[in-house]
């Protein structure tokens, strides 16, 4: 059991309905947390349209998680 | 010569930032600003919301920066991205490069808004005159924004 | 919207200049500016002067800028160019292209300056720090300018 | 005899030592009237790298000039 720091951003943070949070887990990877995180606040992006960042860099989807990481999961971009 | 990329929650200000690319070695100055517009996929748009995940954005908007100076030859590059709240008209980003020549002012300056616009997390949100709003690129359905 | 190109004996104001291009549906500005750089094929320049032919210069110019509105999708586009004697630093030309989106308003603000420098009759004359001035691409002998 | 008044700019001013002239000649197209000119001031530019432009329009060398046609030969540009 893991406890990770989570960082919802945009589309994320309105559907999760808060910007971040601690949440424990038993997913190993960014992979496994997303689909859990899908199930449990309805996230719509498929993962093939989101990016993830663990500790404030983007990272690979099948990154293996640490207790104490903090896992930002990123929708599509739109700045400019 | 500072180069950087930066976030503001302010009102963009070109004129000061412009000064800030004067040096007497470079001959040639491109810039270029994205403005709120009033219209996206046929729908009148009547503000627009920024938000950013600012440590990650800034680190990916330097290596950017930094892409720009070592495959140019440029003098400088900065960039400057607004958050929050914007109305019609204002400057959501700007972007300064200052070189020698002008191929490679233009060149790195549209370098930087492209790789922008594809890498660094910034979302943007529009407010329609419907009432309507969504998130750009992050919907199911692009062009049928979610309902407030 | 007004286009326009002209010439200016003044110091340029680019800030003025910049707030011509906001337009509402403009979501894209681009601007270049030529500046009078301290150096030239390995010579210390310390100032420049800029002579026109104005009446066919004018026309030429607006011809180029009709040309770039008639092929390429933008809302606006001005050039301003300088004459007479200018310091290191000071800006010799300004262009500025306003449009819906960002690669018109790039390859548009790019024409009209490839275009300038081919086809406009404007003339630059380079005074170095050694006492020697010379007419870029006038003399024969390209990188031995013409005593005074 | 065709009067014409002729335009010197850049380089060309400096050589013939004056921006603008009433002048004579027995030349009838803008490349015979360069010729003269070469020979009366010392020109040294080559007409393949100078245009030439009668009454405030390019136009070709061998057109034919008439009487109070304004010409203008223009040295390489350099704008910008």
């Amino acid at each position: 059991m893991l406890t990770l720091h989570l960082h919802y951003f945009a589309i994320f943070r309105e559907q999760a309905g808060k910007p971040s949070e601690k949440h424990s887990t038993h997913a190993s990877t960014a992979a496994e947390l997303y689909t859990e995180l899908q199930q449990l606040y309805d996230f719509k992006l498929p993962p093939s349209q989101v990016k993830v960042a663990i500790n404030q860099e983007f990272c690979d989807w099948q990154q293996r998680l640490e207790s104490g990481d903090h896992v930002a999961f990123i929708p599509p971009v739109a700045g400019g | 010569m500072l180069s950087s990329f930066k976030f503001s929650i302010d009102a963009i200000d070109v004129a000061r930032l412009q000064d800030n690319l004067s040096h007497p070695s470079a001959g040639a100055v491109v810039t270029f600003e994205g403005r709120v517009r009033n219209h996206n996929e046929g729908q009148r748009v009547v503000r627009l919301e920024y938000e950013a995940f600012i440590e990650l954005a800034s680190k990916e908007g330097q290596r950017i920066i930094d892409e720009a100076l070592k495959h140019h030859t440029i003098v400088t590059a900065h960039c400057v991205h607004r958050t929050g709240l914007l109305e019609i008209g204002e400057v959501a980003v700007w972007i300064g490069v200052s070189a020698g020549h002008r191929g490679a002012a233009f060149d790195a300056c549209r370098y930087i808004i492209d790789q922008l616009k594809q890498r660094v997390p910034i979302w943007k949100k529009e407010h329609y005159d419907s009432g309507n709003s969504g998130w750009i690129h992050c919907d199911t359905t692009p062009n049928n924004p979610t309902s407030l």
